[in-house]
């Protein structure tokens, strides 16, 4: 059945140049017209645009990403699969969590880019029928000294803080970096765990002819009109003019939401659900039909809208935030709606689930879009790019040590040290954030991990969030390495063992061969580390495209890894407990400066050979502490990062609680 | 001495959660004829000047470089001499 | 004995406070839902902290015209025991149960920390198991909990013995620094003439187990049970 | 159909945080002729009415009930017919 030619409003005719605007190469377009089987309407041209934006479908970076160790034991849900990954902790109890992007708006409007940022991710994890119970985010920003990366910073910290305090999610931990290489290019990655049962585990897919498609949740109005491809293009100063409309986050909805699906989800009338994230209601229509191997049929004059004269493609495409998209049994349609009046939220019936494999709009019964669901959720080009090893390490991986004169006065140092904004304390940030709501946060913000109990499973776990993006310029793979092993660090001192990850690829243009280059080396190396630690990796997102009139900012592969105590007993932190306790020093300490911390404040250099990263030595390391953990032997455990032995040190004192100080030799 | 009354509301474009909360509310107590509730901000801002022109471009300047937030943001003003 | 915790749309402490009740002090606790129109046999409820219909307009001001807020009135009239946390006491003072009224922190930013707070009056049923001056470590959590009532009201509630917490120092010396967010007279938390109605930002409900780092906040849900089983 | 514009600030006797903050920062960006700064709400209500009379009741009426807090606040208003 074809598409009717004459829509209502006029649509503009597909040309050469529209196709062009919306990111479509011409062999893109030549697949297109083959799995139509004729051109393409305007909305259908969109939701091809929108769907094989890099954003949505992983066209340059899928290649790669399967490098990563997916598999495991614990595993109950692959990285892929759904809208999150879910790992087995033991008697029946499991958890889902991912972390994902959102730069691109937050360099427009950082408080409601980040605030929807969270909104998302948090959205991504009830979708699969779990109760989030802690957030935690990485942030990148430019020097402190430059003005708008000291608004953007205000903006997202403070749009953070107003979606998770009024969602009532605590925010347990995160980290925050300032260099220059972030100007103008902010990132904001956001994290969130949810907790569930092995049995309420909920899919998102369309199955069983007839089954009732509803949408649930905010109207529909012309947010953020076209954000996944926006998030595909660079953020150039013209970017400034092309303002599309912000999405402004609801907090307050979004808890209703929450409440709602998670009571509909216990009814077992739920088929399948799908939070509408980037690509709205076009993404969640395709994927739910493609993963369940069915069709979808929708009338848009159905959808709840907020504005007036919405065409179908502004509808299909709009990334207003708080929706969701339900299949429900036939049948249960009432008990549904029901329980979305009890929370004063839209369920509309918008339309149901077919058997002939396509994705089917209409628009007041006129067919607007009729797409294969299966060939657009999954047929996505792919691309293998060129990569070529980028001119500037040769020259920053030479650093004359012999040059730098030694510290006069090593006190001034450490003090310059501790006062650089990456390393001095985070409290003026995290004291904004609600991080005790649920009163389940052992250890607080501030320590190596956060630590949470989990009342309900009689459960502990840690979660950490690391990256040094300096030794992924210098040196991609063994950076990447780093990340991972660092993430694993801080969950090993707070005395849980690492379980899986979620990861945030954080990069330029992938079209510059050397800007893939990184990406695939960092990948390689996250890959190997992630190998070695037996902690698969659960789901992620990419974001490419992080660049500013200055070139592309540092490679940034945020690693998130969550970690599982065996007992309460084991929870340790990172400050100095008594007088008279031993400090140990466990693994080697080379006389390494490379992409350090005190060049950079002291001789203003980004230079050296990256640190070296043993595997075998990492892992002895983790086994040991764990084991002294257990065996009761360990006051506290703090791991060596940015700023190196004496800033560790340092730390441990500063957060003690009765200000202890520390004496060490040689 | 001039009196500025700064009347701050979103863009027409941009979600406005909060007004459709209090819409909500004033329904279930009953006042059925609410069209709409928007919600901004309201300032006053006292400018220590004689030349109203010279009060005009300061007041301009601050609510652009400071008092709105243009990406979703609009703004306009009463200028009162006192 | 039984104890509710009303629920509107947008609390997020009601579960924490069910938990502490419920499964730490072992009284047998429900939820209320806001839209629930009459309250029979409770002999304790409790408005939770959260953020009810996402803190619109002022916060605490439209949970008030819940259908559950009359009846609460009604009870509270009846001299049923009502405490109101955070978001909670924001809504007693809307809902006119208690006088004054909240401001944004002078900070202007949400603080959520520990803060020190000195027992001033333990004749009432949520403070009658501590000790006059008493100081105890509760943690914050509000954007909008700088407390002004006019000098009139204020002056009543500090001749009557109505002020129950103020903030302090660790020593429970009063401290510019100690207060969280700019509160007249440090005062944190208040009750009505006759002590059945108080209202507290401090969150004691988030430190009544040891694995959270204090139990300073269990003495009061005891004291309120004590005062109960007389 | 009116529109009603309502003004909300803060009684005098009450300390503005706020609008203490924004005049620091207007100093410190250079604006010293500001002598005072005060922040409120303001409000736009869509009336479904013909007859003024109605409409300015139901106003006031909201908004000594809901729309303003009457221990801190106080408020003015227009009305105009749209």
């Amino acid at each position: 059945m074809g598409v009717s030619e004459k829509t209502e409003s006029a649509e503009p005719a597909v040309s050469e140049q529209l196709v062009r605007d919306h990111n479509i190469t011409p062999e893109e377009y030549a697949h297109i017209k083959e799995i139509l089987g004729r051109e393409p309407n305007f909305t259908e041209l969109g939701i091809f645009s929108v769907m094989w934006s890099e954003h949505c479908s992983y066209k340059n970076s899928r290649p790669v990403l399967k490098l990563f160790p997916v598999d495991g034991p614990a595993v109950l849900v692959k990285a892929g699969e759904e809208n999150a990954g879910v790992v087995d902790i033991g008697d029946g109890w499991a958890v889902s969590f991912k972390v994902e992007s959102h730069n691109h708006p937050s360099a427009i409007e950082p408080f409601q880019g980040a605030a929807t940022g969270v909104g998302g991710i948090i959205r991504d994890i009830f979708t699969m029928g779990a109760r989030p119970v802690a957030c935690l985010n990485s942030l990148r920003f430019g020097g402190l000294s430059n003005t708008r990366a000291r608004y953007l910073l205000k903006g997202v910290v403070g749009g953070i803080a107003h979606y998770g305090n009024c969602i009532g999610i605590p925010t347990v931990g995160g980290e925050i970096y300032f260099d220059e290489t972030y100007d103008g290019n902010p990132l904001v990655n956001a994290f969130c765990l949810g907790i569930i049962r092995h049995k309420d585990i909920a899919r998102g897919c369309a199955k069983g002819e007839g089954n009732p498609v509803f949408y649930v949740g905010a109207a529909t109005g012309r947010d953020g009109l076209g954000g996944a491809s926006f998030a595909s293009r660079e953020l150039t100063d013209a970017s400034h003019e092309d303002r599309p409309a912000v999405q402004v986050g609801d907090p307050f909805m979004e808890k209703l939401l929450l409440e709602a699906c998670l009571e509909l989800l216990k009814t077992g009338y739920v088929i399948g659900i799908q939070d509408m994230g980037a690509a709205g209601l076009t993404c969640s229509t395709c994927e739910t039909a493609s993963r369940g191997g069915s069709g979808i049929e929708i009338e848009l004059s159905e959808v709840p809208k907020r504005e007036t004269g919405m065409t179908p493609y502004e509808i299909m495409l709009s990334e207003s935030q708080e929706r969701m998209l339900v299949i429900a049994q036939k049948g249960k349609e009432k008990e549904v709606k029901k329980i979305f009046e009890k929370w004063d939220l839209h369920a509309v019936e918008i339309g149901h689930v077919t058997s002939d494999g396509m994705m089917r709009v209409k628009n007041n019964g006129k067919v607007v879009v009729n797409i294969p669901a299966r060939k657009i959720a999954e047929d996505s080009p792919v691309y293998v790019r060129e990569e070529k090893k980028p001119a500037y390490l040769e020259k920053a991986n030479r650093l004359e040590e012999e040059k730098l004169a030694e510290p006069g006065d090593y006190n001034e140092t450490l003090v310059r040290l501790l006062d650089d904004p990456t390393i001095s304390s985070k409290k003026w940030v995290y004291e904004q954030y609600d991080h005790m709501v649920m009163t389940n946060t052992v250890l607080r913000p501030g320590s190596d991990a956060a630590v949470l109990r989990i009342k309900s499973a009689g459960k502990y776990i840690a979660i950490s969030s690391d990256c040094n993006s300096t030794y992924c310029y210098l040196d991609p793979y063994t950076g990447g390495k780093i990340a991972v092993a660092e993430s694993a660090r801080n969950v090993v001192c707070s005395g849980a063992s690492p379980l899986a990850v979620t990861d945030c690829l954080n990069f330029g243009n992938p079209m510059k061969p050397e800007i893939f280059w990184q990406f695939k080396k960092c990948v390689e190396g996250l890959a190997d580390a992630c190998r070695s630690f037996d902690t698969p990796v659960t789901g992620g997102n990419v974001s490419f495209y992080n660049e500013n009139s200055g070139g592309a900012v540092d490679p940034t592969p945020i690693v998130c890894m969550v970690g599982l105590f065996e007992n309460e007993k084991h929870i340790t932190g990172a400050s100095f407990v008594d007088e008279g306790d031993f400090i140990y020093l466990i693994g080697n300490n080379r006389s390494e400066i490379g992409g350090s911390l005190y060049i950079k404040n002291v001789f203003g250099m980004k230079k050296g050979k990256c640190p070296v990263l043993d595997i075998e030595e990492e892992k002895a390391v983790h086994t040991f502490c764990l084991e002294a953990i257990k065996k009761g032997l360990i006051k506290s455990a703090h791991d060596c990062s940015e700023g190196g032995l004496a800033v560790t040190l340092s730390e441990s004192c500063i957060m003690s609680a009765r200000g202890l100080g520390a004496r060490i030799d040689l | 001495m001039f009196l500025a009354k700064v009347y701050v509301t979103l863009k027409k474009s941009v979600l406005d959660p909060q007004g459709v909360t209090v819409k909500h509310a004033l329904d279930s107590m009953g006042y059925r004829l609410v069209d709409d509730v928007r919600l901004g901000k309201y300032m006053e801002i006292k400018i220590v000047s004689v030349d109203r022109k010279e009060a005009e471009t300061l007041l301009r300047e601050m609510c652009e470089k400071l008092l709105i937030n243009p990406v979703i943001e609009e703004f306009r003003y009463d200028l009162e001499q006192k | 004995m039984k104890f509710g915790v009303v629920v509107f749309p947008g609390s997020n402490c009601d579960h924490d406070c069910h938990y502490v009740l419920n499964d730490v002090m072992k009284v047998k606790t429900d939820y209320i839902w806001h839209k629930r129109g009459e309250i029979k046999d409770y002999d304790c409820i409790v408005l939770p902290g959260g953020v009810s219909y996402g803190d619109s307009l002022r916060t605490g001001a439209i949970a008030r015209f819940s259908p559950v807020m009359r009846a609460l009135i009604e009870y509270a009239g009846r001299g049923g025991l009502l405490m109101g946390i955070c978001n909670g006491f924001q809504i007693l003072l809307e809902a006119g149960l208690l006088p004054g009224a909240m401001l944004r922190n002078t900070s202007l930013s949400f603080v959520c920390r520990d803060v020190w707070l000195r027992v001033e009056n333990t004749k009432g049923p949520f403070t009658s198991s501590c000790k006059k001056g008493e100081i105890l470590k509760i943690p914050v959590a509000h954007g909008e909990g700088n407390y002004y009532a006019d000098e009139k009201t204020i002056k009543a509630l500090e001749d009557n013995g109505r002020v129950v917490f103020r903030y302090c120092d660790e020593l429970g010396m009063p401290s510019k620094l100690a207060n969280p967010n700019g509160s007249v007279n440090d005062i944190a938390g208040i009750c009505n003439g006759k002590g059945n109605v108080m209202g507290m930002m401090p969150h004691p409900e988030r430190c009544s187990e040891k694995v959270l780092g204090s139990v300073d906040g269990k003495k009061l849900f005891e004291s309120a049970i004590n005062f109960l089983a007389g």
